[in-house]
């Protein structure tokens, strides 16, 4: 009895396995607005796209962490579905170990081209050297990733220094290089929030006036932003703060609550500045409750794609394919807000 | 077969062939799934996991529970590598170092459960956020790891046909496994393991060395999750204190699956192999599908676990109800 | 002889009680000592220290001469003393043999031997004259057959101490023979053995000497042929022993009235068939039969706790599939288990809220005691069973086996069942005690309550039931009425004679 | 004799953080009223420890009955992301027709995360799963049923009557605070008002035994582990309420740690049986008063870390017989000497 049990339920696993894959393909696809579509796929895509069909390519995301990331897979994902591209989708929920595991199944699996966001910058050399004697070219995107220059074709992505120097030289330019700044950092270890809070303190350089008073995570959560700063906001140090500077947009969002509700304006008493330029954030931005941000473009699908057609047909690209962080304050804000999706 | 060995074996098997069987359908299903580089991959992927639960499997045995492996596996990693490029320690050392500091902090919580009496839940909770606070004291940037003979470690590998090969990791993951059955069959340490998971009360009655064991249980956890890190860092030639979040749950999960009970005295280290392979299986066919969202991959997986579950408990009833009769 | 063994000045206490004062004890090379005393008399306690489970406060023990102070079991099996407790003490998920063996398997260049293991394994049980696979896992063993995995065990070490903690209380006649042989055997090669029993018989059969414990201190030590049983009695209770006899009452006939439980055929695959039996008001049906006869699962049945598959069963003259515990409770049904520690007691809670919890789940999670009524009624009950300490606010897996125990009855009689299933519920109980509550559930039959008894004690059967069923085989086998109620009687359906 | 309670070494370090806050962070104790509510540090604690202390008390009694609950992290999620999507701007509402419908929010977002504890319950009393496993799973796929609910964005709604849950306050006193504080009560007269909390502690203490005396062991398991889901909702809508934005990824991502912590550091053994909802509450305080001052302080997050471990082995150890023991030889001795 037991033994045709076991054998039942095994059945039963395997019909769902089979099953599971067949139908995921349509169940999965979230709905979409005609116009957020449109939107995901338009950034930069004047005539002649680059023939993609048929191009085999598998993209390791890093998870789904966030409103940003979320948007950079959807974008990359309608890209592929309109110029029909078989794109390979892996999550890695926020582990290496997932995303290596991804790249090598793609080798495996014998994909053209293989992009991804690494997690963290280091430890993508023995992988990234699996694929080159595969002879399987690399795009590198969203986040640097610590190789040698063979190992990969290009990197396609903003750059987390260069964002944080922005915000950096935009609030000191605001403060006139005088004041006392609260620093709300992402997840600590973490490659945004490193490279975030060293390109600020770049911008901060030889600007004695100018200085970093206190320093905190709030794991570029809302509730986290928002609960570090309420604490601040009680402390002696509080009351003497003039801006915050927040490594994403969704800890400057708690951040502002936290102000508000300790009695002070945020956006003229303390300045609040952030990277990433979510909607939310240009809807705090016409509120006057933010300042500025840095725009941190998710919408990479296109770029990537492009990349990938042009490298499986040999062409040679330069290493760094830079996406222009735009700057935003509140005097662009209410013209740019309907032109937010993500 | 007696009675014994089925009640003991019955889980394995059913843990095996859900494995062959699901192998089978994503290799039907998959081009390219059912092939030797697939499998070395497998293994050469999960292989700091698999060294971490065979470690993990020795505590369940006894009833308890070790949380904080995963980042001991974190702080392993960053300390091998902090050694060989900050302080130019030669790599054959700083590899060894990381096993000590795990068996090290290992030991600290086995006391802290053995001969105190706390509870292991709590005690290695605590050393989660205890090992995870020293790795990010340590360096909260990710450490690239340059020198010649820790790459000639990393980039050695026995070549086998089909574009495939078997790294060391792999090799080390085997070596353990091995070394993990032949401790929890053919050793008394391994017997004392079993017998504590059965009723500990009366193993100390009967006179064993109960609380030494669960204390180099938790030593032996450590060490392999130190190893772990060590793997890791070979793996991605490089040390990063976040590494290994939330691995526990993975390690757990695993050993679960290889049919060990949690409460301790049934369960063996194939099991856990198997357990893992299950897991990396899975999650490899996801890969290959390639269409999951982040959040589907979740629900898949949670729903696969699920899925495993209540076939070991059907089968298990099943089972009990044939003793009985 | 040669003195073994000596304690002396032995103290132990825990925080209220002082569990042992000032005890001394020797033990010859080549005796038998038992050691007797009521629950909560300090032996357990004397024994805990010896194999150093809790090592005394302060006194000394000398092994052949040398003072040792052992500081955990393994200790103590190391000095060469080796225990069998009351309770089975060995690991369910492994193998007899590994039970047998473990701690000393015989080990090569690659780990235990197993074919060796095996090979010692089997001879050490058929030194007990018994016949098992020793690869089977000991959770597939009966309880009595566990009892003599673990005694064997304590066999097979080199031991110079053996410690007998009431080994035989699972055990029937043939196999406390066997084990008595070999006791003797050992007792020749100079081993020391000390016997703790409640089973006067069996005590008389072994015992050279005999030393009794009351209330923590020792009373004294004498040879067992200059104790007669009255006076041992008398000495181990403080008290006449005369005294109690004299509560032994009568047996009235039985005051009948339509019966409460009847069931006709009754079964459970696997477990036990053929039951029929009926119980009326002022009744006490007593199980009588060997360990392992199907009496536990009998009373498992008409609780409720297993579900027959065969049979009918009636609760008052209506016809039921099957009862479940909550129902049969609320139907006035009690049921006192004979595994204590497994399907009795609620360690951690207070000795209070364990008599209590009955009468809180009949009456009503919504409707809870005060904590006033809580502790008159839980004071009441611990005063009339004479529960000891009598502190109700203690947690129960504080007190001795046999307080417990009566705890545990307290707790049935707070709801007053009108039919109470006692499963053993003098086994390990001091010879007051079992007295005191065999004269409790005399008075309530009379006052019209029923019971059914199992006890494998066939003297306490024929002193306190109305009708007795005899099993044999996981059957009832036969029903004897009140006049034909006899030990004789019984012994011989049991034997099928 | 009167029994020490359980859960006095967990206050007794809470008074000590406290003590230190007095002594070394000026301004910790100051109290202002500000918009009709109180205002400062130790509002905070409580404020803050709100969410937490939810789901302590489901916890405690989960944790009674010797189980566990690993999935209310994702159940906060779950509830959360319902209610979001519910009052949600027209249009981006992902369920309801896109149609804002924000007087169900919170019964249906109640309701939701009352379905997914009857799951862990249905999983753990019913079928008889390991607890850790059992509730790993939901802990798992919670978040990912949470995301793909809000197709994996962070869901922004302006609605001041559902904020009002967490950022209003009523006699001056925050909203959470009062939402724990009726919970609490709720709780405590289930438990000791009712004979629950005892069936509940004799599930724990002996499951075998419990079933012997007609208790359904089983319906118990089954409604802690529900309730637990109900708490866990609660939590939730509060993180949501907050913030004004349900965030499926991050709210309540290792809470469920915290409320072990909690309860478990407040006295209640994790093996079962006994428990003490004043000793959670506490424990809850406790872990919220050490983060708040490690915040206060801008302490760096690696010594934050380090600094619960230490806090929570020295609650424990201060807990455990064994060390009391040795640390009472240790003084005993040293008078004699």
């Amino acid at each position: 009895m037991n033994t045709k049990l076991a054998a039942l339920s095994l059945f039963a696993l395997g019909a769902m396995f089979l099953g599971g894959c067949g139908s995921s393909t349509t169940t999965e696809e979230p709905a979409k607005t005609p116009e957020a579509k449109a939107n995901t796929t338009t950034p930069g895509s004047a005539a002649g796209d680059l023939d993609a069909k048929g191009l085999k390519l598998g993209f390791a995301q890093v998870g789904a962490e966030s409103g940003w990331r979320t948007a950079n897979t959807e974008s990359i994902k309608a890209e592929a579905q309109a110029r029909g591209v078989d794109l390979k989708f892996a999550d890695a929920q926020q582990k290496q170990e997932n995303q290596i595991k991804a790249i090598k199944s793609f080798i495996a699996q014998g994909v053209d081209v293989i992009a991804f966001s690494p997690v963290v910058e280091t430890g993508w050399e023995p992988v990234l050297q699996e694929a080159k004697k595969a002879g399987i070219p690399v795009i590198i995107s969203d986040r640097r990733a610590d190789v040698p220059d063979d190992l990969y074709a290009t990197f396609i992505g903003s750059d987390f220094i260069k964002e944080g120097q922005m915000a950096g030289d935009w609030l000191a330019k605001k403060l006139n290089n005088k004041g006392n700044i609260a620093e709300l950092t992402g997840t600590p270890g973490s490659a945004p929030a490193n490279d975030r809070a060293k390109g600020f303190r770049q911008a901060l350089e030889g600007k004695a006036d100018l200085k970093i008073v206190f320093t905190q995570t709030g794991d570029f959560t809302r509730a986290k932003g928002k609960e570090v700063m309420e604490a601040l906001m009680k402390s002696p140090t509080g009351s003497t703060l003039n801006a915050v500077f927040a490594h994403n947009d969704d800890m400057a969002l708690g951040a502002i609550q936290a102000i508000e509700e300790a009695g002070k304006k945020p956006g003229s008493d303390i300045i609040v500045v952030s990277i990433d330029g979510v909607h939310d954030a240009f809807q705090a931005m016409v509120d006057g409750k933010l300042n500025c941000t840095v725009e941190c473009n998710p919408l990479l699908g296109k770029a990537i794609i492009d990349a990938a057609a042009k490298v499986k047909k040999g062409e040679t690209l330069p290493k760094r394919t830079v996406i222009e962080d735009g700057i935003f304050d509140q005097s662009v804000a209410a013209k740019e807000l309907p032109n937010r999706k993500y | 077969m007696s009675r014994a060995s089925l009640k003991e074996k019955l889980p394995i098997l059913i843990t095996a062939s859900v494995l062959v069987l699901l192998t089978l359908a994503a290799g039907l299903r998959f081009d390219n799934f059912l092939s030797l580089r697939v499998l070395m991959n497998l293994i050469a992927d999960n292989a700091f996991l698999g060294v971490i639960a065979v470690g993990l499997t020795f505590v369940i045995l006894t009833g308890g529970i070790d949380l904080s492996v995963g980042s001991m596996m974190g702080l392993g990693g960053i300390v091998a590598a902090e050694l060989i490029t900050v302080s130019h320690v030669h790599p054959l050392i700083a590899l060894l170092v990381p096993i000590a500091v795990g068996g090290f902090l290992g030991w600290g919580q086995g006391t802290l459960i053995a001969k105190l009496g706390l509870p292991p839940f709590l005690v290695t909770l605590s050393g989660l956020f205890l090992c995870r606070g020293i790795a990010l004291a340590i360096s909260r940037e990710s450490v690239q790891i340059e020198h010649p003979f820790f790459r000639t470690l990393t980039n050695w590998s026995v070549s086998l046909p089909a574009k495939a090969s078997l790294s060391l990791g792999s090799i080390v993951f085997i070596l353990v496994v091995f070394g993990g059955m032949i401790l929890a069959r053919q050793s008394r340490f391994g017997r004392t393991v079993y017998a504590i998971g059965g009723n500990a009360n009366s193993a100390e009655l009967m006179g064993l060395p109960v609380r030494r064991t669960l204390v180099w249980t938790y030593v032996l956890s450590g060490m392999c999750a130190g190893l772990g890190g060590v793997l890791f860092a070979l793996y991605t030639s490089s040390g990063n204190a976040i590494s290994g979040t939330g691995l526990e749950l993975d390690a757990i999960a695993t050993v679960v699956i290889g049919g060990t009970l949690l409460s301790g005295g049934y369960g063996s280290v194939l099991g856990t192999l198997l357990g893992v392979l299950t897991l990396g299986v899975v999650q490899t066919a996801i890969t290959f599908m390639g269409t999951l969202s982040s959040w589907w991959t979740r629900i898949v997986i949670g729903t696969l676990l699920l899925f495993f579950m209540l076939v070991q408990k059907v089968i298990e009833l099943a089972a009990r109800r044939g003793q009985t009769t | 002889m040669e003195s073994l063994l000596q304690l002396q000045g032995l103290e132990k206490r825990f925080p209220g009680t002082v569990a042992l004062d000032h005890v001394d004890f020797d033990l010859y090379e080549g005796e038998v000592h038992a050691l007797m005393g009521e629950n909560g008399a300090g032996k357990s306690t004397l024994i805990k220290a010896l194999t150093g489970v809790h090592p005394p406060d302060s006194g000394t023990m000398s092994l052949q001469g040398k003072l040792i102070l052992p500081q955990s079991p393994e200790d103590a099996v190391r000095h060469g003393i080796s225990t069998v407790y009351q309770e089975v003490n060995l690991v369910p998920n492994l193998t007899v043999m590994e039970n047998l063996l473990l701690g000393r398997e015989p080990r090569g260049p690659f780990g235990i031997r197993w074919k060796e293991m095996r090979e010692r394994a089997e001879s050490a049980i058929a030194r007990l004259g018994l016949k098992l696979d020793v690869r089977a896992p000991l959770s597939s063993l009966s309880v009595a057959l566990q009892q003599m995995v673990a005694i064997s065990r304590a066999l097979d070490v080199s031991a110079k101490v053996l410690i007998l903690d009431e080994p035989t209380s699972s055990l029937d006649s043939d196999e406390v023979a066997a084990l008595f042989t070999v006791i003797r055997q050992l007792k020749a090669q100079g081993l020391g053995v000390i016997f703790v029993t409640h089973f006067l018989d069996q005590m008389y059969e072994i015992s050279d000497r005999i030393t009794v414990l009351r209330n923590g201190k020792k009373v004294g030590t004498w040879n067992a042929t200059d104790l007669p049983r009255l006076e041992l009695v008398t000495q181990m209770i403080g008290r006449d022993a005369s005294e109690l006899e004299r509560s032994d009452s009568v047996l009235a006939d039985a005051a009948l009235g339509s019966p409460i439980l009847e069931t006709k055929g009754l079964g459970r695959r696997g477990s036990v068939s053929e039951v029929t039996l009926s119980v009326s008001p002022g009744e006490t049906v007593g199980l009588a039969g060997l360990l392992g006869s199907g009496r536990t699962e009998t009373v498992k049945l008409l609780f409720g706790v297993a579900s027959p598959d065969s049979g009918s069963l009636k609760l008052d003259g209506r016809s039921l599939a099957r009862l479940k515990p909550k129902s049969a409770i609320r139907a006035g049904i009690g049921y006192c288990s004979e595994d204590r520690k497994r399907e009795g007691i609620f360690p951690e809670l207070t000795v209070r809220e364990n008599i209590l919890i009955l009468a809180q789940v009949k009456s009503g999670w919504y409707k809870p005691f005060s904590l006033q009524k809580q502790r008159s009624m839980a004071t009441d009950l611990v005063g009339r069973l004479k529960v000891q300490p009598a502190d109700i606010e203690r947690p129960i897996q504080t007190l001795s086996g046999g307080n417990q125990q009566k705890a545990l009855l307290a707790r049935w009689l707070a709801v007053e069942p009108r039919l109470l299933l006692l499963d053993e519920p003098t086994r390990g109980i001091d010879v007051g005690a079992k007295f005191e509550i065999m004269a409790l559930v005399e008075n309530l039959r009379q006052a019209g309550r029923s019971f059914v008894f199992v006890s494998s004690e066939l003297p306490e059967i024929v002193r306190s039931c109305t009708k007795v069923l005899v099993m044999r085989d996981r059957k009832a086998i036969k029903e004897l009425e009140s006049g034909a109620v006899s030990e004789e009687r019984i012994v011989q359906e049991i034997a099928g004679s | 004799m009167r029994r020490v309670p359980s859960w006095a070494w967990a206050a007794m370090v809470l008074a000590g953080v406290l003590l230190f806050n007095a002594l070394f962070t000026p301004g910790f104790f100051s109290i202002v009223i500000r918009d009709g509510r109180f205002f400062g540090s130790i509002v905070d604690i409580f404020n803050r420890a709100a969410p937490v202390g939810l789901l302590a008390l489901g916890m405690t009694l989960v944790i009674a009955t010797g189980g566990v609950d690993l999935s209310v992290g994702a159940v906060m999620a779950i509830g959360g992301t319902i209610a979001a999507g519910l009052i949600s701007r027209p249009g981006e509402t992902p369920f309801a027709g896109g149609k804002p419908q924000p007087a169900m929010a919170i019964p249906v977002a109640l309701f939701g995360s009352l379905l997914c504890g009857m799951f862990n319950g249905l999983l753990v009393a019913v079928i008889e799963l390991q607890p850790i496993v059992a509730t790993l799973l939901l802990m798992v796929a919670g978040r990912g049923v949470a995301q793909l609910l809000a197709n994996g964005q962070i869901l922004t709604f302006h609605d001041s009557g559902f904020a009002a849950l967490a950022r209003g306050a009523t006699l001056g006193i925050p909203n959470p605070v009062w939402i724990l504080l009726i919970g609490f009560v709720l709780f405590s007269v289930l438990a000791r008002k009712t004979a629950m909390g005892l069936f509940v502690e004799a599930t724990g203490s002996n499951p075998v035994a419990a079933q012997y005396v007609g208790i359904d062991a089983r319906a118990i398991r089954f409604a802690v582990y529900a309730l637990s889901g109900l708490c866990a909702g609660m939590a939730g809508l509060i993180t949501t309420a907050d913030i004004q934005a349900a965030d499926a990824n991050n709210a309540g991502l290792y809470l469920e740690l915290d409320a072990i912590l909690a309860v478990s550091v407040g006295g209640t053994a994790l093996a079962g049986g006994r428990f003490s909802l004043v000793g959670s509450m506490i424990g809850a305080l406790l872990m919220q008063a050490l983060t708040t001052t490690i915040l206060t302080r801008g302490v760096s997050p690696e010594i934050t870390l380090v600094l619960k471990a230490a806090v929570v082995v020295g609650v424990c150890l201060l807990q455990a017989p064994a060390f009391r023991e040795i640390l009472a030889k240790r003084i005993r001795r040293a008078p004699a000497q």
